[in-house]
């Protein structure tokens, strides 16, 4: 009884916050709000007795992405500019494509094998036996996603060399 | 090593904080109101005005001269001269102040008053707990708040007080000396006195 | 890396980009009630516009309406921390305009009083510029324990800790009490402990120095253009020293150096002033040893309605920030006709933009604390 | 020696069996949490009165001593003065933000005690994964530190929001990263077990505790570096430089806001040390076997005094960084030396094997030169070249 309304309360948590990220007018209040979904995700991870990934998900999400989030906001100045209406005006366009999204998310969960009813065995995967896995059965994806983080930071690192050169060769 | 700066730095706040507890010259605060420190001689806060005897009002040594009025900087003293005279110390008559005010909240304790007063009728004093909630009159000090006996004067600056008060007596000595030999003189008759033998 | 031009810095970022912010007057650290309107790309600064006033008492339309006596007391509040030396620059002044000439033992004891005002200026201003930097307190703690016991001093002499009101024209108000050079003897010998102390705290430590290092360089050239004088002037190499220079009062007969930077950044005007300290205990340890007896008081000299002849007269002294001079212009009467001050903290203030360009917000704070200024002297 | 090291366990116990059975695990959790709250808040109230003195003891003067005994009703006096202040808003704030920023702070705070091992089997909850939840908890206050910043439209507190950003995520790297070989050679995430690992005694009776090792004292003193940053303190606090920007993200708020900010940064700072304590300084464990009566949370609350009273000390002594060299000292020095550290762990892991009697020493002296030399190389390319001594000519 007790996990079913604890379940209630973050999926809740986690649906408002995605709402309010999508309507609010103020873009800080939308980043803000997004944080609060990410936590909810994690607050249903660690429900679920997933210590690991909760922990990771809210470490990442709410430490890390809010604030990439915030910071992309106020650095491009949204934050001031107060947008207009939030619903676009062709808003019939919109639903027909969200329509069409959601239909063929359903099929392709309906129809895929792994949805057979099997009670929700407790993953209790310590923090060992996840570490093992890592470096034995998944290393190449744990490597290749290094590779692929480094050179992204590389990317950005010299987009954002190369601006201050060209606006004041001068001064520095 | 180039820590070496911040571990000398560090060492050197811990040789304080060691110190405060046993070397009295790493924690020199006063618990003010408890503990008081010593009062200097030379220390000097506002004026107050000197009388002799025994009453204030009479005694006052000031002669309502209006030098203090004029020198004083900040115009911070106000004098109404009386009519009545009075004898000063040496029998000679002496006008005196009716009103002799103070504005102790204008005044900025320059004690260039009592440089250039010529009767040492005002000194500095020494007192400094003078606060008070009526902003208007409270700061205001007329004759009579700030007439202090001579021996107040003599316990505040013991050496200057010494010297004044010697050279009073000189003085009364000398004046009742020639008042003594002007009153002997009318005796003779007035004629020039017989050669000398 | 060179300070650009402040035209060029402020082209470079987009007008919108610039933050506008108005440090003061209510601040905690720009020494009292003083504005600066700074310009900032991110954190470093493009434009900066002192402004000061707030502080202006009309000092120079008093003393015209006071008697040359009166405006003694006025000139304590000058520069409020360093009373007696402007007692003694206004006092020179009127002795040159009244051709009064004070006796020996007058001029060891101003020379004694100057020197001491020397240590309390740079002593509270190293605590204060280690303030501005975020040592919360503890450097300053230990300079106002030192600062305290030479107050102590002044009290038992003049009668006031800060506001001393002691030279007068010819000599001085009243003679040493009792006792009183041995403390100072005791005081002098006991100074460089405490200096040590500060330098094992301070001069090695490696964030101070990444700190203070390279920031705010004031190039010799430009330093004499301004007009700077005092330690910021010979912390740019520039060996200006108007005790050598004049060699007023009885400055001749001491031997002591002058210290001269390098480079003209804030690590030497800091490390300038220290040693500037260590020559002072010199001075004060030669003038201890053969100060003269006799009268303290020139003796055709008139407390009262002085009416000096007619003419001007310009008295300078090096004081603890730097050329501090009077201008005065009598007509005869008893009060000047007109009474000019030349405080160095104004002109050294000067330059405070062309230190401050391409620099941090936070090396706008420390810069200013190593110029040393008082509002009192700036605004007048 | 029992009976007074599971003093606490046991009253525990005893209070939760006095309920019925299926309401033990909510008693006993709400027990936990009452305790935990009275301790660290009283122990917030204590350390700031303490501070206060103990700055005030290094700067040659008493501290406060007025309200109470040797000043300590001190707390109680700020506490009310605090709660009577006027919380001022100002017009053009985002109300909503403004006021969900200290929420946002300090209630995640709280969160960061429950893992940490205080005694013998008195650590809340016994995670799996309780460093993670540690970090995890540690990062959700950057956000709230720009809410705080952000919504009080004022160019200072921008200013101070985004320094204190800065600050944070570069600081975080490594503080995590000074963990690291901990974590191996404990061999796992869960606090109670590192505990475990540096549970043993060597022949002299000296505990095996992670400091009294190369690579553990080099992780200790980057851990705690990192820590002061991550708590905005001394040499590190430029979010709210006094000095510089007012107050920084702080300049907006009074009254009950600014002490639940204050209480905060305070409770970070506790939780920050009690991890401090439970990874190098060998938790509760005593330092010396014939020393094991010592009931272990005494030991605890020992060593958790003793860095608190680093972090005072100094405070009192270091001037601030500029952001700049904060940003530089964290990526090109505090990262390089933390990875570098691992390193060194790994060669300490790898010689445990040697068997000749003089291994120890030549051990650490091999690790501590692995330490040692890129501590060196690393400073010399902070400092860039180094300047020529200053040298001061003396004019006659």
């Amino acid at each position: 009884m007790l996990n079913e309304i604890a379940f209630l309360l973050c999926a809740s948590l986690t649906l408002a916050g995605a709402v309010a990220a999508m309507m609010l007018r103020n873009l800080v209040h939308c980043a803000l709000c997004a944080a609060g979904a990410f936590a909810g995700l994690a607050a249903i991870y660690l429900q679920l007795s997933a210590e690991f990934a909760g922990f990771a998900q809210f470490l990442v999400y709410v430490g890390a992405v809010a604030i990439l989030i915030v910071f992309t906001i106020l650095l491009t100045r949204g934050a001031d500019i107060q947008t207009g209406r939030a619903g676009s005006s062709s808003s019939w366009i919109g639903l027909l494509v969200a329509g069409l999204v959601l239909a063929c998310l359903v099929g392709s969960i309906m129809s895929s094998p792994g949805l057979v009813r099997l009670p929700a065995q407790t993953a209790n995967a310590p923090v060992q036996k996840i570490g093992e896995q890592l470096m034995n059965q998944y290393i190449m994806p744990l490597e290749t996603m290094g590779l692929l983080l480094t050179a992204a930071l590389l990317g950005g690192v010299v987009i954002a060399m190369r601006e201050p050169a060209k606006a004041n060769p001068s001064a520095r | 090593m180039d820590g070496a700066g911040i571990i000398k730095g560090m060492i050197e706040t811990a040789r304080n904080f060691a110190g405060s507890y046993h070397d009295e010259a790493r924690l020199t605060t006063v618990q003010y109101p408890e503990e008081k420190l010593a009062p200097v001689e030379n220390a000097r806060t506002i004026p107050f005005l000197v009388y002799d005897g025994a009453e204030a009002l009479p005694g006052l040594r000031c002669t309502a001269c209006m030098i203090c009025e004029k020198e004083c900087p900040p115009q911070c003293i106000y004098i109404v001269k009386d009519t009545v005279k009075k004898p000063d110390f040496v029998g000679k008559m002496q006008m005196q102040p009716k009103v002799f005010d103070i504005d102790i909240s204008v005044c900025m304790s320059c004690g260039i008053c009592v440089e250039v007063c010529p009767f040492d009728a005002i000194k500095m004093d020494q007192v400094f707990e003078l606060s008070t909630g009526d902003r208007f009159g409270g700061l205001l000090l007329n004759k009579t708040q700030l007439a202090k006996p001579n021996d107040y004067f003599n316990k505040l600056h013991k050496t200057e007080a010494a010297e004044i008060d010697l050279r009073r007596v000189e003085e009364k000595q000398k004046a009742e000396a020639a008042a003594a030999a002007k009153a002997a003189a009318p005796a003779k008759p007035p004629m020039a006195p017989p050669p000398a033998p | 890396m060179a300070t650009a031009s402040p035209t060029e810095l402020a082209a470079s970022a987009p007008p919108s980009q610039i933050m506008e912010v108005a440090m003061g007057p209510q601040h905690p650290s720009t020494h009292g009630v003083f504005r600066m309107d700074v310009s900032l790309d991110g954190e470093t600064v493009v434009k900066l516009k002192p402004v000061f006033g707030y502080l202006h008492r009309n000092h120079e339309k008093i003393a015209e309406k006071c008697s040359y006596l009166g405006s003694i007391p006025y000139t304590d509040r000058l520069d409020y921390i360093c009373s007696l030396t402007n007692n003694w620059a206004y006092a020179m002044t009127v002795e040159k305009l009244a051709g009064l000439v004070p006796p020996e033992r007058a001029e060891y004891i101003r020379v004694i009083l100057s020197e001491l005002t020397r240590l309390i200026n740079h002593s509270a201003l190293a605590g204060f510029l280690l303030q501005d930097m975020g040592a919360l307190g503890t450097p300053l703690m230990y300079a106002f324990r030192e600062r305290e016991k030479i107050l102590d001093l002044f009290e038992s002499l003049t009668g006031a800790r800060m506001m001393c009101n002691y030279m007068r024209f010819g000599g001085c108000r009243c003679d040493l009490p009792p006792g009183w050079i041995e403390q100072v003897r005791r005081l002098v010998s006991d100074f460089p402990k405490f200096l040590d102390e500060f330098e094992a705290l301070l001069t090695g430590n490696e964030i101070l120095q990444a700190r203070t290092e390279g920031v705010g360089v004031l190039p010799a050239p430009l330093a004499v253009n301004a007009g700077v004088t005092g330690p910021m002037l010979r912390a740019s190499g520039v060996n200006y020293d108007i005790r050598k220079v004049d060699q007023y009062g009885v400055y001749g007969r001491f031997q002591f150096r002058v210290p001269l930077g390098e480079r003209g950044d804030v690590f030497d005007r800091y490390m300038i002033r220290i040693l500037e300290m260590r020559e002072s205990l010199k001075i004060l340890e030669q003038a201890l040893r053969d100060i003269p007896g006799g009268p303290i008081m020139d003796p055709k000299a008139k407390l009262r309605n002085l009416r000096p002849k007619a003419g001007e007269a310009y008295g300078r002294i090096e004081g603890p920030k730097g050329e501090l001079g009077f201008y005065l212009i009598s007509d005869g009467g008893p009060n000047p006709y007109r009474y000019r001050v030349r405080p160095p903290s104004l002109i050294n203030l000067t330059v405070l933009e062309d230190m401050c360009l391409g620099q941090t917000i936070a090396d706008v704070v420390v810069i200013l604390g190593s110029i040393d200024i008082v509002l009192g002297e700036v605004d007048r | 020696m029992n009976g007074l090291d599971q003093i606490f366990v046991g009253t525990g116990h005893w209070i939760a069996g006095l309920f019925p059975v299926y309401v033990q695990p909510l008693i006993s959790a709400a027990l936990e949490i009452a305790i935990m709250m009275a301790v660290f808040g009283g122990c917030f109230a204590l350390t700031s009165v303490v501070e206060r003195k103990l700055l005030g003891r290094m700067q040659n003067r008493y501290g406060p001593n007025r309200v109470g005994p040797f000043g300590l009703l001190q707390p109680l006096a700020d506490g009310i003065k605090m709660l009577t202040k006027e919380d001022i808003v100002p017009f053009s704030a985002d109300k909503t933000v403004h006021f969900l920023a200290p929420l946002a702070l300090s209630v995640p705070i709280w969160l960061a005690f429950a893992v940490l091992p205080f005694g013998r089997n008195m650590s809340a909850i016994d995670l799996d994964a309780g460093i993670l939840f540690f970090f995890a908890i540690g990062s959700a206050s950057e956000l709230a530190v720009f809410m705080a910043g952000w919504s009080s439209q004022n160019k200072y507190s921008l200013v101070g929001a985004m320094r204190a950003i800065a600050q944070m995520i570069s600081y975080e790297v490594p503080l995590v990263l000074s963990t690291v070989p901990v974590l191996m050679l404990a061999g796992s995430l869960s606090l109670n077990e590192i505990v475990a690992a540096q549970g043993t005694y060597t022949l002299g009776g000296l505990a095996r505790w992670n400091v009294f090792t190369p690579w553990g004292l080099a992780g200790l003193l980057l851990f705690l570096i990192a820590a002061t940053a991550e708590s905005n303190r001394s040499p590190f606090d430029l979010p709210e430089g006094e000095s510089e920007i007012i107050a920084g993200f702080l300049t907006e708020y009074s009254g009950f806001k600014y002490a639940l900010f204050f209480l905060s940064e305070y409770l970070g700072l506790f939780a920050i040390t009690g991890l401090a304590v439970t990874l190098f300084l060998g938790g509760w464990h005593a330092p010396f076997r014939w020393l094991e009566w010592v009931p272990s949370w005494l030991w605890f609350a020992g060593k958790f005094c003793a860095l608190i009273f680093l972090f005072v000390w100094i405070r009192a002594t270091l001037p601030r960084l500029r952001l700049d060299q904060l940003l530089n000292f964290s990526w090109r020095f505090l990262v390089p030396l933390s990875l570098i550290n691992i390193l060194v762990a790994v060669a300490w892991y790898w010689s445990g094997s040697w068997k000749s009697p003089v291994a120890l020493p030549v051990r650490w002296v091999l690790c501590a030169a692995l330490v040692a030399l890129p501590y060196h190389w690393l400073a010399q390319s902070l400092r860039g070249t180094l300047p020529p001594p200053r040298k001061y000519t003396y004019a006659e």
